[in-house]
């Protein structure tokens, strides 16, 4: 079981340290959306693998709950920075064909 | 024992394809592709979440995360791809 | 062009972010080591289970989410409203999609339905199986942006005024509950256990409402597509709306 | 232990503003009188709070009736009453001087809804006993700033408050992997249980240490301590001008107050003088960067925002200074000195930002080699800038004056003199961007001498003012009475 959680999260730091890393070397802002989403898919994951306790065992719920609330979360960030960057593209269009 | 074995090498073969489809989703310079990788990243891990015991959790990530940010991205894929081919991109010297 | 210094300036610097970061990794992953060995497990696991059956549900991810740590999940609710919002006062949205061929229409009228159906049952197995108002919600949204990719611009949803009350169901049913409670003397969100499921699946149901339509209208993109979002007509933009003649009004270009 | 009555304020102070952006959002057309009784509500509440905590001490309350480190807990300790205080006034004025600012009715939809819920995050911020809730209201406030700041939709604004979006989305998956951390090796997400088990369990040195640092980055990003202040400057002087007060007066310093509390409360027993000092320096940096690039700043509103860089950095001063002082009378009039400071400014900025606004609205601009003749027209606008431009030099007799006089004085008694150089250096160069307004301002031009009253935006920014100069500076004796009956500092 420790073993499964040690594998798990560690999995999940590495996905944290993936994203933060094209987060900050990326320009565009889709791969940096992207990029956070998958830096908070990591700590996500670290929380799913603690909840883990074997087969035998039923799992820790409190994370459980902390993930979805997190993931809805994202999702309301993402569709916020989504719109936000295409009212940025618009207005960039708007000054070109000026 | 041995099944113990089995089972790690069975986790470890779920994570190792869940850090490539992160690493191909976040090196792709193409941003439907990129979205598209993104998509398989978040059915992936909400299928290593099933195998975790975290169904409820593996639920919401496939339909909101995977699914309704995915479409939310595809769309803005698509939004940057008409803009990067209408012909007024070229900017003025 | 190809050797810009510019460019091999920024590959030293994201390789040279690379290795810092791999060591940040490796730290972490070091710390976490420790942390999993601490002895805090079971952590919050068995107290949880142990509660379970004052909570009016058997799920106990459900009991996490709507009881023991409810008002999480309220201000949860919220953050998506503000989005939707912030979305919201970007502008319109824009013009959907041209009208689909005869195959995703064809699609649309058994998924939608599907989805409107699981999004029901994931709702009601959420009190003691996976599932709940988020799934729920979810799905039903899904069922939305599919409607709006089959040419509906308005993804299936009322006009703008109905939409605002539907979004703001979820926080406002929650809200008022807890407040109730605390008028009655049982505290904020604090459920006696024998209303508890009852009171747990009003807030899901108005939650699941709430979720869906901010997710489906956060894929339309802006402002309901409609007369009320043209410019020129900005002095009505709360008057309630007759159901729409056409399912595509015009939509102004910004 | 906990009398409903007394702690009703403290579910209040969250609830109402919520209960406010619902209505607004179902009933845009009456938004502007719906927001007005809900902010007046919502002061109420805080006023209530305030008074509860003034008689009893502080508050404790349990969500749920489960058991403490199953549910989430709101707390309030003098520390916080008093900033809850503070942010609540001022939101009152940001909202009472909003209804004359906004005027194109899309706008004014759309700004309320978004107002309230971030005035409904920066209460819930103050008040959350538990570590996971805070994560939540860090969302919600990211996500409602920025909206607001994009707000008047323009290219600049836009682009500002965007990466402002993401730079705060990374604050906060930072901060998550930090409690996530926490949770891992101490098993509760609860405040003041976490703090206790930091403190029984030495051994978990190394896990804390880290957990801190994660947490601490991720909030000094969202306070935009030097360097990380980068997103700040764009974002506050691009948004509108109460949205401007609102970020740059509370919705930073609510991430400061964050670190201090995990600094106090949380993390004291593995706090040391590496770290503090650390932090303070790039505080001190923070003082001499944004006063410096204030005082360059051609436009008032990008001058007000460096400004909040350099006063933000005063803050980071005491964390060395409280480190290095034992508890006792001198560590509680530190303390009292950091609110003190920590008030003042929030007043004042918001007092200046509104001013601002003000002018440039009647200017249509807000360059300021261009203000000559603001005197002439907005006589009250412009003695609001002189005062709140006061309490930001820290000029008797305002409240950051007392806060920069005990400040030099513990670091003088703490050996830590260096802070003194700075906090002068700080202070001169504030003098100098302030009168290079006022002096700008007060020039005589050929402009036609019309003067514009216009009560219900200028009592607001007039009012803050005073407040920054006067009330906090002459009557500050309260805050060391509050601080007293919930001392922060190592422990509940």
């Amino acid at each position: 079981m420790l073993t499964a959680q040690f594998l798990y999260g560690g999995a999940g730091l590495a996905l944290f340290v993936l994203g933060l890393w094209s987060f900050l070397v990326h320009e565009p802002l889709l791969r940096k959306i992207i990029a956070l989403n998958i830096t908070g898919a990591g700590v996500f994951h670290v929380l799913i693998a603690i909840a883990y306790r074997g087969d035998a065992a039923p799992p820790d719920p409190v994370p459980h709950a902390l993930v979805l609330t997190g993931i809805v979360v994202a999702v309301s960030a993402t569709a916020l920075a989504l719109m936000l960057g295409a009212r940025l593209q618009d207005a960039e269009d708007e000054d070109r064909s000026r | 024992m041995s099944q113990s074995t089995l089972l790690i090498v069975f986790d470890g073969v779920l994570l190792v394809t869940l850090l490539a489809l992160a690493a191909a989703a976040v090196l792709s310079p193409e941003p439907r592709r990129a979205v598209m990788l993104f998509i398989a990243f978040g059915l992936w891990l909400a299928l290593i979440w099933a195998r975790l015991q975290a169904p409820d959790v593996a639920l919401a990530e496939a339909a909101i995360g995977a699914g309704l940010g995915g479409a939310l991205m595809l769309a803005a894929a698509r939004r940057a791809a008409r803009s990067a081919a209408s012909p007024d991109r070229e900017r003025q010297p | 062009m190809s050797a810009d210094p510019g460019a091999a300036r920024r590959r030293d610097l994201s390789l040279l972010l690379a290795v810092l970061l791999a060591l940040l990794g490796v730290a972490l992953t070091i710390i976490y080591f420790m942390a999993l060995q601490a002895g805090a497990a079971p952590r919050l696991a068995d107290l949880a289970y142990a509660r379970l059956p004052g909570t009016g549900v058997q799920n106990p991810v459900t009991a996490v989410l709507l009881n023991y740590r409810a008002y999480d999940t309220l201000m949860e609710l919220a953050v998506l409203l503000a989005a939707l919002l912030g979305i919201w006062s970007l502008g319109p949205a824009a013009p959907g999609f041209q009208r689909s061929g005869a195959v995703l229409a064809g699609m649309v009228s058994w998924i939608v339905p599907l989805l409107i159906v699981t999004g029901g049952y994931l709702l009601w197995v959420g009190g003691y199986a996976p599932g709940g108002a988020f799934q729920a919600g979810a799905l039903l949204g899904a069922a939305g942006v599919i409607v709006r990719l089959a040419g509906d611009p308005r993804a299936g949803l009322p006009a703008e005024a109905a939409q605002r009350w539907l979004l703001v169901l979820g926080v406002l049913v929650f809200t008022l509950v807890g407040l109730g409670l605390m008028v009655f003397g049982a505290g904020f969100l604090t459920y006696p256990p024998k209303l508890a499921k009852w009171l747990i699946l009003a807030i899901e149901m108005a939650a699941t409402v709430a979720i869906a339509v901010a997710l489906a209208a956060a894929y339309v993109g802006g402002r309901p597509p409609g007369p009320e979002a043209r410019p020129t007509a900005a002095d009505e933009d709360a008057e309630p709306q007759p159901p729409a003649s056409s399912p595509r009004p015009p939509v102004p270009g910004r | 232990m906990s009398d409903p009555l007394m702690t009703a304020p403290l579910v209040l102070c969250i609830a109402l503003p919520l209960l406010g952006a619902l209505l607004v959002t179902a009933l845009p057309r009456w938004s502007v009188s719906l927001g007005i009784v809900s902010a007046l509500a919502t002061a109420g509440a805080a006023v209530a709070l305030t008074a509860a905590v003034w008689q009893q001490g502080t508050l404790h309350l349990i969500l749920g009736g489960w058991d403490a480190t199953l549910a989430i807990a709101l707390h309030a300790d003098g520390l916080a009453a008093a900033l809850i205080l503070m942010v609540n006034l001022v939101g009152l004025g940001i909202s009472v001087y909003a209804t004359d600012y906004f005027h194109d009715r899309l706008r004014v939809g759309a700004f309320w809804p978004l107002w309230l819920l971030l005035w409904a995050a920066l209460n819930g911020l103050f008040l959350a006993g538990d570590l996971f809730n805070l994560y939540v209201m860090l969302e919600l406030l990211g996500i409602a700033a920025a909206a607001l700041g994009a707000l008047t939709g323009n290219r600049d604004a836009v682009a500002a408050n965007l990466r402002y979006l993401l730079v705060g989305l990374l604050g906060s998956i930072s901060y998550l992997l930090g409690v996530a951390l926490l949770y891992t090796a101490h098993g509760t997400l609860d405040l003041g249980l976490v703090a206790q088990r930091i403190a029984a369990a030495p051994e978990l040195f190394a896990v804390d240490a880290a957990a801190m640092t994660l947490m601490v980055a991720g909030l000094a990003l969202k306070a935009a301590l030097f360097p990380l202040h980068f997103w700040l400057p764009p974002a506050h002087a691009n948004a509108p001008a109460p949205v401007s007060a609102a970020l740059s007066a509370l919705v930073v310093k609510a991430a400061f107050y964050l670190i201090l509390r995990l600094w106090l409360d949380l993390f004291w027993p593995i706090t040391g003088m590496a770290a503090a000092m650390l932090l303070a320096s790039l505080g001190a940096v923070a003082i001499v960067w944004g006063s410096w690039r204030a005082l360059r700043a051609e436009r008032l509103k990008l001058l007000a925002a460096y400004s909040t860089v350099a006063q933000i950095g005063y803050l980071f001063l005491f964390l060395p200074l409280l480190t290095a002082t034992p508890p006792g009378p001198a560590r509680d009039d530190l303390l009292a000195a950091l609110l003190l400071m920590a008030l003042t400014h929030g007043f004042a900025k918001a007092g200046f930002f509104l001013a601002a606004g003000l002018v440039q609205t009647h200017a249509g601009h807000d360059r300021i080699d261009d203000l000559g003749g603001t005197a002439q027209r907005l006589p009250a606008t412009t003695f609001a800038i002189a005062m709140a431009g006061s309490a930001l030099i820290g000029l008797p007799p305002s409240g950051s004056f007392i806060g920069k006089w005990l400040l030099m004085q513990s670091a003088i008694a703490t050996g830590q003199w260096w802070w003194v150089v700075v906090v002068t250096t700080g202070s001169l160069l504030a003098s100098a961007y302030v009168f290079r307004v006022l002096s700008r301002a007060f020039g005589l031009e050929p402009t036609p001498v019309r003067f514009v009253t216009d009560a219900r935006a200028e009592v607001p920014a007039l009012t803050l003012a005073l407040v920054s100069v006067a009330v906090l500076g002459l009557a500050s004796g309260p805050l060391w009475r509050l601080l007293e009956l919930g001392s922060a500092g190592g422990g509940a």
